[in-house]
């Protein structure tokens, strides 16, 4: 296994040009979430308008994997609906989860099908996921609010 | 020999299970050692199973090519030493049914993972509060209760015995009440060889909201155990007594009693984060196991399970019956032999536990070491039951799948010596 | 390269005791494996070291030979596997200069002899007193401290650290006080390196009527330890960082301390007798090894303390010394990487954490073992450390005695190629 | 090693036909003696008149070798002083620990040294010294009682 394979071209562009970093008003929830086995954390905020997902910030310190993720997830569903996003995390958790047995979907994942080799790699599929995981989270945070309003 | 046939209504063998004692023997490289000038005729293995060949390889293997720390390294020796450690948790999930591998714990014996449970139930228990256990335990489930409720103000009580060396039963009602926090029981007796039917206290558990503990040390090794068809809270067992290394044992619990348990040791691989002034603590399992972990033992375990696996419980089960059938028949021929226990080889296992009248078990068991016949004597661990049955000390003999009928006989031979010597 | 001189006043070497690093590497069968396509270069032995042949044959050899429990048996088997157990302990005992091997506790790692000595404080605290630590310390000797805290309402402490990366000792007269209990430090620093100086604490301690524990986890491996020439109380460590197997652990404790403790689980082989009603606990090491012990594992940690025996304590601290040396003058030429510890070859061990100024330790790990380099990267279980430097994880490399000059070179090699791709 | 040789017919006699057994009165200090590896117990009288030792009585439980030590240190040291019990009771332990390499002394252990051949069995020290061990606790508690008296 070539080291590049897991260091995509694209990884490293997100990484050192990551999209979407700091934290921005307004936002309908935060959520802070950490990686106990190496200490890479994420603050991430989603703004949800209806079914659409206004905004995606965030901020935190991590690996180019983790950083990378971030930064295209925050490209990837932008602008795109709650549903939307559900469904590509499903499918990032999946591609993360299948050891490299998995194709990518592009049409859902977008640059996101450059975390393909990552699966190889165990210990760094939890990078990979943190700023999903964290989305997720923070989604199911906004619907919870909204719904609470509208009770 | 009596012909075996199960009573209706207890669980009958569709058909028999056969194995091959000789060519399982040839796996455990201890079995051709002599002992005192005889071939050694192992009979003590509810205190310690041997170890084949395939289990002493994986623990070696795995410290000459795959050692490395887990959980904590992105490095490929890592990597490999995590994902054998993780597989081994997975493996022993599946051999006991259980819904999610995250529910396995890995302690340091099956006593840790009783202890594990007692300490988490301590910032819940008061002084009203019943725990329930019964009088066939082992030290290692009897001793961690006590301290418990010394430190919490609750009460013990306890299922007694019948003369025949099973759990009376009579007053489950009565003992197990609104008040019971917890039941812990043991499932197969180490000493009287009981294996104890479980419905009718689960069902008043559950009538209670109480929580149901099986100790299933001498199930799982012989029968294997299904966590979700015995639709139990927590078992614990233990790594050695299953042809598996010494220095692991296994808690099994439901996930959200886990996930709502405080932690039992602190240090690292069990937090989430730390800071001076506090921490906070990750899921199970890795809540309850803090420090380095036993990572070669688990792979030793991983390669026990899948030895087990191939011979087949139902086997092994099979074997042990057919055994406990024949030694209890030989033993019966012994004169002034008495047995503590069920004297029928059904809802038991392949342990015998016996006085000789008269004689000291200590002194039965240095003249059988001297034949090579290698017998526990003492109190096993369980002194309540010892007397409970009105005797200090009792002499053990244990079977497991590679038990002989010739070493049986090597036994009762032995017997008929030690009563010249001490007659 | 610099020269080594030890500046007057610190511990000299009488002579230079030599050790030959490529005949030690032919006993260990992982240090011939290819890593991805290179040799491998096994930088982490901090996290857990690499076994000689000789302790993994001491582990086969015995489940092959002489398998049997420990401490329950009167028959050859069970004798011999006593003897061996008993014997590791008197040799462990030995080898820390323990006047006793009744002082020599088995437990199942560091962390689980921590998690005793503060679970036996239980009973003897409350709110007033005060425990003191180090920021300098592994999760292993925080948590357990910290959980001790909030069950009996004493407060924690803790010493500061100074930039150049040693216990910050300015208030040490205010900080151990009256009201302290125990003091428990880290001896050498598994992140910083740093071996702390404990003359002025142990002074302190005295003065006040407090107990010293030191987290030895890090020093007995490289160096051994003098229980006696330290006048400590408990020391701490674990048998895989020092050749031995997982799984087992070591508390040593003065024995009359060990005597006056409350055991701390319950289960087989703790006991002096049973009763329904309540128990009595066998007296030092016995009281704290509930259930069956970590015995294959003892074995083979005997085994390990042959070896380093063999090979001379003396010769291994000199070997990492020079090798420390080497390394520290070969990372000083990686331009943007900075050193979290003392940047000089004394008063440290082998052990040397950094940061690669933008790049993420993970990436660094990752590059590295592409190559065949095996480091640590992350918070290294010691999360306040990393806090104090302001960093939220590093890179970490270890040596030990089978580290060589041209695996620092490798390591040296790697950084250059790490910042290539994300310079 | 032959079993007989751990067995000697003088062990096999005085564990049949124990001498001494049943407690008796008066005496000077009781202890209750247990072995936790097997569970084997001893409750051991002393009765002590100044510097002499006038009866020793026991009752308990256990196997051949921790019965028969019972009876031979009851039978040897009766009517013997407090120093000669100690000393015998020195002697004896002196030879369990041996591990089989020393040589019992005829003078001091009369019918004592017919268990030199269990110092060779580690898991049977603890049954041959369980008696002896109770004797020296209730000598020791004895003359703190007539010392408390003086005093
Ligand atoms: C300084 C120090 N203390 C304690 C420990 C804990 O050791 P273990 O994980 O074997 O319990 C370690 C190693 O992880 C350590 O480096
Ligand atoms: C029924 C039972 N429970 C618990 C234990 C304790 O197992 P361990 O000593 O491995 O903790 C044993 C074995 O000794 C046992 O037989």
């Amino acid at each position: 296994m070539q080291i590049d394979q897991l260091y995509q071209e694209i990884i490293l562009d997100h990484y050192k040009h990551p999209h979407g970093r700091g934290l921005r008003e307004p936002y309908s929830a935060e959520v802070h979430h950490v990686n106990p086995t190496c200490g890479d954390e994420i603050t991430l905020r989603v703004a949800v308008d209806g079914e659409k997902v206004t905004d995606i910030s965030f901020a935190g310190q991590g690996c180019s994997i983790s950083q990378a993720s971030a930064s295209v997830l925050h490209e990837l569903l932008t602008g795109r609906t709650v549903g939307d996003a559900l469904a590509a995390h499903a499918s990032f958790t999946e591609l993360m989860q299948g050891k490299g047995q998995i194709e990518p979907d592009e049409e859902i994942l977008g640059d996101g099908i450059a975390f393909a080799g990552v699966a190889k790699y165990p210990a760094r599929v939890k990078c990979a996921l943190l700023a999903w995981m964290a989305l997720k989270d923070a989604l199911v945070r906004s619907v919870e609010v909204s719904d609470g309003n509208k009770g | 020999m009596t012909t075996l046939t199960i009573p209706d209504g207890m669980p009958q063998y569709s058909e028999e299970p056969r194995l091959d004692v000789a060519r399982i023997r040839q796996d455990f490289p201890i079995l051709s050692r002599e002992v005192n000038g005889h071939p050694l005729v192992y009979l003590d293995s509810a205190n310690t199973s041997q170890k084949p060949q395939s289990v002493i390889d994986a623990i070696s293997e795995h410290y000459a090519m795959h050692n490395a720390n887990v959980a904590r390294s992105v490095h490929t020796l890592g990597t490999e030493s995590t994902e054998a450690y993780e597989g081994a948790r997975a493996t022993v999930a599946r051999f006991i049914n259980a819904p999610r591998p995250e529910e396995v714990v890995f302690t340091k014996n099956a006593t840790e993972a009783i202890n594990l449970v007692a300490h988490s139930l301590a910032s819940r228990l008061g002084p009203g509060d019943e725990i329930v256990i019964s009088e066939m335990e082992h030290h290692s489930n009897i001793v961690p209760w006590q301290l418990l409720c010394e430190r919490t103000g609750a009460t013990l009580r306890w299922f007694g015995l019948t003369e025949s060396g099973r759990l009376d039963e009579s007053n489950v009602e009565e003992l197990i009440n609104e008040r019971t926090k917890l039941v812990s029981i043991v499932h197969t007796s180490n000493v009287l060889g009981t294996i104890n039917a479980t419905a009718r206290i689960t069902e008043r558990v559950r009538e209670v909201g109480a929580l149901l503990m099986l100790d299933c040390s001498q199930t799982v090794p012989h029968r294997g155990f299904d966590v979700v068809d015995y639709d139990v809270d927590f078992i614990a067992f233990t790594g050695h007594k299953m042809l598996g290394p010494t220095g692991i044992g296994v808690l099994w619990g439901r996930y959200e009693l886990l996930a709502d348990m405080p932690p039992f040791q602190g240090g690292g691989s069990m937090i989430e984060t730390v800071r001076m002034t506090g921490t906070t603590y990750a899921a199970p399992p890795a809540r309850f196991e803090a420090g380095t972990p036993p990572i070669a033992q688990a792979v030793g375990l991983g390669a026990a399970v899948d030895y087990l696996e191939a011979i087949g419980m139902d086997a092994i089960a099979w074997h042990e019956k057919e055994l406990t059938a024949y030694a209890l028949d030989a033993l019966d021929t012994v004169k002034g032999l008495r047995i503590a226990g069920p004297k029928v080889p059904v809802g038991r296992g392949a342990t015998i536990s016996f006085s000789l009248d008269g004689i000291h078990p200590h002194d039965v068991g240095q003249v059988l070491d001297s034949l090579g016949v290698q017998v526990r004597v003492g109190h096993h661990c369980a002194k309540p039951v010892c007397e409970r049955y009105g005797v200090p000390a009792l002499t053990r003999a244990s079977f497991y799948l590679y038990t002989t009928t010739e070493e049986v006989d090597a036994l009762v031979r032995g017997l008929e010596q030690v009563k010249r010597m001490f007659g």
